[in-house]
């Protein structure tokens, strides 16, 4: 359990997302528990009717605060392997956009290392996320609280 | 000295750029540069309290120095913890 | 929304779990998340050295009872559809005894949702583990508290 | 009346067969016939507290009054939150 390197993986990615990857590099034997997450564009949000997703990062920092999540999973929970992948680009209605799969001996450390390494991804993990949706576009994130004043609305009739 | 300025999502695409290089004085900080940036984009001034900065991508705060040939990034909000 | 079977699927199978099966049932476009477990077999339990596990259940009430926790699941979180899967007999080190996929808008319901639903199973779901070691087989779950009176070590010296 | 008894894992193992079948008083409940297989069984008595029984494949108390052809199962502690 020494080398952490060996136990994380982080990847970006412009290709579809393929779980089977994660899961495999986080199984090992003395793991009896796997939790995972997957985030995928949804149909709707907050009542506007979604089209799209497009995802861009900053190459080379994203990656890095990935990779110091996955460490700080690692130092905090008794972990075998944790798995993150986020993809680029566009990602249409159903689509995986990020995914991480977390292996342990006992299930609590899987879930709660699963559920932090999420939360902490869309904290500080440099990737941004456009909404293309019936009318608009709108860069999520940016239209709540001190961020509201990034807000960009490109009202759109297409009629 | 010469300060690569990088720009990303909202920012990059109301600057209509990605990126920039710009003359700094000895001594500048993330803030000299923020105000250099303020003063040429008025618009941009309300956003100092959302966005993040990064030098050789590492988050930093305002007060950071820079060195010559620095990698200074603006990070507009990611994508956010409350859509999914 | 209304139909709840139609967002349930609870399996009992004597066959290698496929993840894919359970992923692609809850697969929604109204579902911006999806948290799944899987509980497998591993390589050491309390020090013993683990061979294999094998699983037997009540059949009938075993699906009833995974059946209840899933309406549960339905009732207390904005979830759109979950299900579990647990495997009987021979299991082993490695491979999955059970799995539950949930999707939902939102990260945290999913998760939570994921949670409740294996802490739930373990409790009240009929399914036993003969856990195989190095040296003897042992019943899980009945060598503590109470149920400590069922413990039932055979010492084989198999040497 | 006759009720059928299940037995699973240790106490399978334990009783060296999966099920029974028991001719038992009208107005037994739960409790009477796990006084009549502790009576059998004695050694079987300790199990009570860890012990679950269910009819007609629902969880009931030892209070629970039995039908004729209900069936009757003792439940050993399921599988168990601390292993995984």
């Amino acid at each position: 359990m020494s080398d952490s390197h060996a136990r994380i993986l982080c990847t970006i990615t412009d290709h579809p997302i393929d779980m089977q990857v994660l899961t495999e590099f986080v199984a090992d034997p003395a793991a009896g528990a796997m939790a995972t997450f997957v985030g995928m564009t949804r149909n709707t949000n907050e009542g506007r009717q979604v089209v799209r997703l497009e995802y861009e990062c900053y190459p080379g920092m994203a990656e890095k605060e990935m990779g110091k999540i996955a460490e700080q999973v690692l130092t905090r929970w008794p972990v075998q392997k944790i798995a993150m992948m986020h993809r680029l680009g566009r990602v249409d209605i159903g689509e995986a956009s990020v995914a991480i799969a977390v292996s342990s001996g006992h299930r609590h450390a899987a879930f709660e290392a699963c559920h932090y390494a999420i939360n902490q991804l869309k904290e500080t993990v440099p990737i941004w996320k456009k909404e293309l949706y019936e009318g608009g576009e709108l860069w999520i994130g940016s239209q709540t609280g001190t961020a509201g004043a990034f807000q960009r609305v490109q009202e759109e009739n297409r009629a | 000295m010469r300060i690569r300025l990088r720009y990303f999502a909202s920012l990059r695409e109301r600057l209509k750029r990605s990126e920039d290089t710009l003359d700094v004085p000895a001594g500048a900080t993330v803030a000299t540069v923020w105000e250099m940036l303020t003063q040429a984009h008025p618009e941009l001034a309300p956003l100092e309290r959302a966005i993040a900065f990064a030098v050789a991508q590492e988050y930093v705060d305002k007060t950071h120095p820079l060195q010559d040939n620095d990698e200074l990034a603006f990070i507009p909000p990611v994508s956010g913890g409350s859509y999914v």
